[in-house]
C-alpha cells in the first residue's frame, strides 16, 4: 500500500457524539443491538428511551442497562468490555453457547462495531494489526460480524496519517467477508450496496472532495 | 445418595490434578472467574496445563497467577490482551506460552460440542479469515463454512452462585457465561459456590446445570473481586 | 416498544401462513402441544405443508387434525406411530403424506443448529443405520459419525407457560421439551401462553427463551388436555 | 435367516419382574439411569429408594418420580412413554436438545433398552421390524444406545417361535453398532466383553442347554 496523504489540511467532519447521534437514529423502534466495545458503546446514550431497542451483549444478557453508578457496581454483572453495567425490566441472562448461537443465528438486527479497514464490497478488518510483535485478539468480533442481520461500522474515515480506513481491498487481516452494510465515518455515511459504495450523508465536506480522499469508486446517493 | 461431593477445602478438591491435564476454566474476564479453585490449583502443583478460558487472566490473581507460576504450557481463548493480562504478556512475549486463538463463539460452541456428544461442526465464524487458515471449509446454503471441532477437557473449574446438595446450580447474571457448557464438557467437573442449599431449595424449572454435570462443589467466601476498570477489552 | 404483537385470537396470529410452508410444531405427544395454534392454521387454509415435530399426531385433534384435514404433504418426525396416531397412519398408508424419519436427538439437534447459525454437524447417532443410508460419514476421535444439516421453520408453532408482555416465556414441566429450540429455529414464531405477564414480572435468570425469538404471543385458556394413555410409546 | 426350532419344550427362566429386579440389583447406588419404554420401565419398581439412582426421561427432565397417581396427573408432566409422572426433589427440567446433549454426551451410566436382536458383538436392533406394512419409529432409540457409557438389554431370549435373539448377526434393521454391554434375559444374563459373549447367570437353565439354544460362541462365566 502506498502513501496517499493529501495534499491539503485534513478536513474536520462530526464528532464522536454527534456521529453516534447518527447512528442511533437509524436503528428502527424496538430493535435488538450489540454495540462492540469503543466508539459503537457511545450509540447506547442517544438512543431514545422508548424505543424499546433492547442491548444484547456477548457475555450472555439481553436488556442491558446503562453503565452501573457506583454504588450498583456488581463483579457479576459487566459487559463485553467487562464494565459493570445495570439491567433492565424484560431482561434475561443466558449461557455464552446461546449467546453466541443468538448472534450467529442472525437473530439480532444489527451491531456495530469499530474497524481498522472496510472494503469496498463489505470486508472487515478490525481485530488485529498484523504487526508481528502484537499480541492478536479476536474475541466476538467475527462472530458478530458475520451475525447480526446488519453489521454497522463507526470509525474515523482517516487514519492518522491521512488515509482512508475505506478501501479497495483490506490489507489487514479480516474479521468478515462482505459482513458491512453500512459504514458511519466522521465525514460521510457509506451504504454498501449491491450496486457499489453510497455516499448517504456528508458532513462538512462536499461530494467531490471525498472522492478525492478514499480510493474506492462512490456512489452519490445525498440526493436521494 | 448422589454422587456429588461437597469439598470444604477449594486445593483439597483439585489436588489430584495430574500434569499435562486440559482444564477448561469459566469466567469472563473476573466474572464467574473460580479464583479460590484456581488458587487450589496452584497449590497442587499441576503443570504443562494447557487452559481453555476465554481470557488469559486478570491482574495478579486467579488465572493470571497460574500463568505466573509457569504452570501453563498452553492457552485456547478468544481474547488473551488485555490491559491487567501482564501475566500473560510477559509469558507470551518470553516464548514460554502456546497461544491457540478461537473465536469466542466458536470456542464456545466446541465446548458445548464436547459436552454434547457431537464431533464436529460448520460454522460461518471466521470462514475467510486468518484464524480459518488450514482447517476444512464448505459452502452450505450458499454460504461459506468452517469444521470446528469439540474442545473437551480433563478438568473444568466453574464458578456458580448457588448449589444444592445433589449439585444442581443456578448462576448470578453474567457470572453464568461458560460455567454451564465447561461443566458439561469435561471428565471432572469441580465447582465453587457462594452458599450449598437443600435438596429441593431450587425449582427444578431454575436449574441451569443439571447436577449430572457436577462431581464435586466447593462453597467459598468470595475474595473481593478485583476493581472493575472501565474499556478494557472484549 | 418491542416488536412482539400480543394476539387474542389463534386464528389471526397464523392466518399469513403460505401454502407450502415448513411449520416448526412443539409438543412431545400431547404436552406442549400447541392445540389452539394448529387449529388456527387449520382455520387459515393452508395446504401443502410440511411439518417438523416429534411425533404425527395424537387422537383427533391438534395435530392428528391438520394431518386429517389433509393439510400436511410431509412429515419430519421421529415417532409418528403411537396407538392414537390413526390420523397419520390412514394418510400415510394412503401414500397421501411423505415421511421422513429422524432419530429424536438428531431432530432437536438439527433445529437447535437452524437456530444457532450451524450449517451441519458430526454426530454419532445413526451411524450404520438405515437412518444414515446416503449421508456423509466420518469418523472422528476413533468413533463412526453422521452428517446432518440443519433444519429451519419458516414458521414455528409453539406452546409455553408464561410470556411477559415483551414476548420473554418460561414453560411448565416436560412441557419445555421442543419450544425453546423451535422458537429460535423459525422466521416467524408464535406462541400460546396460559398467561401473559407485565414486563418485569419473571426473574431474568429464570427466562429460558428471550424474547428476541418471539414474534405473536396468543394467551389461550387450554382446552381440555386429553386423556393421558400408559405405556403407548417413545 | 433358517428356523431352528428346538427339538424340546422351551425352557422357563425367571419373570419380567424377577428380571427387573435383576437389573436393579447392578445399578450402582447413585447412577444416572435412563429407563426405556415398555419391560425396562420396571425397572424402576425395583431401585432401593434411599439408592439415589436419578432418572433421566429424554424428553427434558431429570429426577423422575413414579408414575403419577390419579390426583397427581399433570398433562404437563409426562415420561418418554407419555405417560403422567411425578418429579422428585433435587429435579430438573431442560429442553430436547439439551436432553439428547446429555444423552449423547456420555453423561448417563446406564440405559436399559428392549431389543428385537442383540448381536455377539453388541449391536442392537430395537426400532423396526423390517415388515414393509409397518410404519417405522425410532423415537430416542438410536441416541440412547450409543449415548449412555453402558447400554444393558431386557428382553426375552427366544422369540415367540423359539429362536434366540441374541444373533451372530442382526438381521433386523439396527439401532446402533456395538453399543450393548450386558443382555438380562429370563433364561441368562450375558455380558458383551472382548474375549466374547461371557455368560454371567443362568436362570432355570443349565450351560449346556443355553448353548444349545444360541447360535454364539459363549464363554462360561458362571463360576466367577
Amino acid at each position: 500500500m502506498t502513501t496517499t496523504s493529501s495534499t491539503s489540511a485534513l478536513p474536520t467532519g462530526i464528532d464522536r457524539d454527534a456521529l453516534a447521534r447518527q447512528v442511533a437514529a437509524d436503528i428502527p423502534a424496538g430493535s435488538f443491538v450489540n454495540l462492540g466495545i469503543g466508539l459503537p458503546t457511545k450509540v447506547a446514550n442517544f438512543l431514545a428511551p422508548d424505543s424499546g431497542v433492547m442491548l444484547h451483549t456477548e457475555n450472555g444478557m439481553l436488556g442491558m442497562g446503562p453503565e452501573a453508578r457506583a454504588e450498583e457496581v456488581d463483579p457479576d454483572l459487566v459487559n463485553a468490555g467487562k464494565v459493570a453495567v445495570s439491567e433492565l425490566p424484560g431482561a434475561s441472562y443466558f449461557h455464552h453457547a446461546d449467546s453466541f448461537a443468538m448472534m450467529r443465528g442472525g437473530h439480532l438486527d444489527i451491531c456495530v462495531l469499530g474497524a481498522y479497514q472496510v472494503s469496498a464490497r463489505g470486508d472487515l478488518a478490525n481485530w488485529h494489526t498484523g504487526r508481528p510483535d502484537d499480541i492478536p485478539a479476536v474475541g466476538g468480533a467475527m462472530d458478530l460480524a458475520i451475525g447480526a442481520r446488519q453489521t454497522f461500522v463507526m470509525m474515523n474515515l482517516l487514519s492518522r496519517d491521512g488515509r482512508a480506513k475505506l478501501v479497495p481491498e483490506c490489507t489487514y487481516p479480516l474479521t468478515g467477508l462482505q459482513c458491512v452494510s453500512r459504514v458511519y465515518t466522521d465525514l460521510a455515511v457509506f451504504l454498501i450496496e449491491p450496486e457499489g459504495v453510497v455516499v448517504r450523508d456528508l458532513f462538512g465536506i462536499e461530494y467531490d472532495d471525498l472522492t478525492a480522499l478514499v480510493d474506492v469508486p462512490l456512489v452519490d446517493g445525498t440526493g436521494r | 445418595m448422589s454422587r456429588v461431593i461437597i469439598v470444604d477445602d477449594a486445593a483439597e478438591a483439585v489436588a489430584d490434578t495430574p500434569d499435562g491435564a486440559v482444564v477448561l476454566i469459566g469466567g469472563f474476564g473476573s466474572a464467574g472467574q473460580p479464583v479460590e479453585l484456581i488458587e487450589g490449583l496452584i497449590e497442587s502443583g499441576a503443570k504443562d496445563l494447557t487452559v481453555v478460558s476465554n481470557n488469559a487472566g486478570n491482574g495478579d490473581h486467579g488465572l493470571a497467577a497460574l500463568i505466573r507460576e509457569g504452570r501453563v504450557r498452553r492457552m485456547i481463548c478468544s481474547f488473551p490482551r488485555q490491559s491487567d493480562s501482564w501475566c500473560f504478556d510477559e509469558k507470551y512475549r518470553a516464548g514460554e506460552l502456546e497461544l491457540e486463538l478461537v473465536p469466542q463463539g466458536n470456542l464456545a460452541e466446541r465446548i458445548r460440542a464436547a459436552g454434547a456428544g457431537i464431533g464436529a461442526f460448520f460454522t460461518p465464524t471466521g470462514y475467510g479469515t486468518p484464524l480459518a487458515e488450514g482447517k476444512e471449509t464448505r459452502e452450505i446454503d450458499g454460504r461459506g463454512h468452517v469444521l470446528e471441532y469439540a474442545l473437551a477437557g480433563d478438568l473444568a473449574l466453574v464458578a456458580a452462585h448457588r448449589a444444592d446438595e445433589l449439585g444442581n446450580l443456578v448462576y448470578r447474571k453474567t457470572a453464568r457465561n461458560f460455567g454451564p457448557i465447561m461443566a458439561a464438557a469435561a471428565t471432572t467437573t469441580v465447582v465453587q459456590v457462594d452458599e450449598v442449599v437443600a435438596v429441593g431449595s431450587i425449582d427444578p424449572e431454575h436449574v441451569v446445570t443439571p447436577c449430572v454435570y457436577v462431581d464435586r462443589v466447593v462453597p467459598v467466601t468470595r475474595t473481593l473481586a478485583p476493581t472493575v476498570a472501565a474499556g478494557v477489552a472484549r
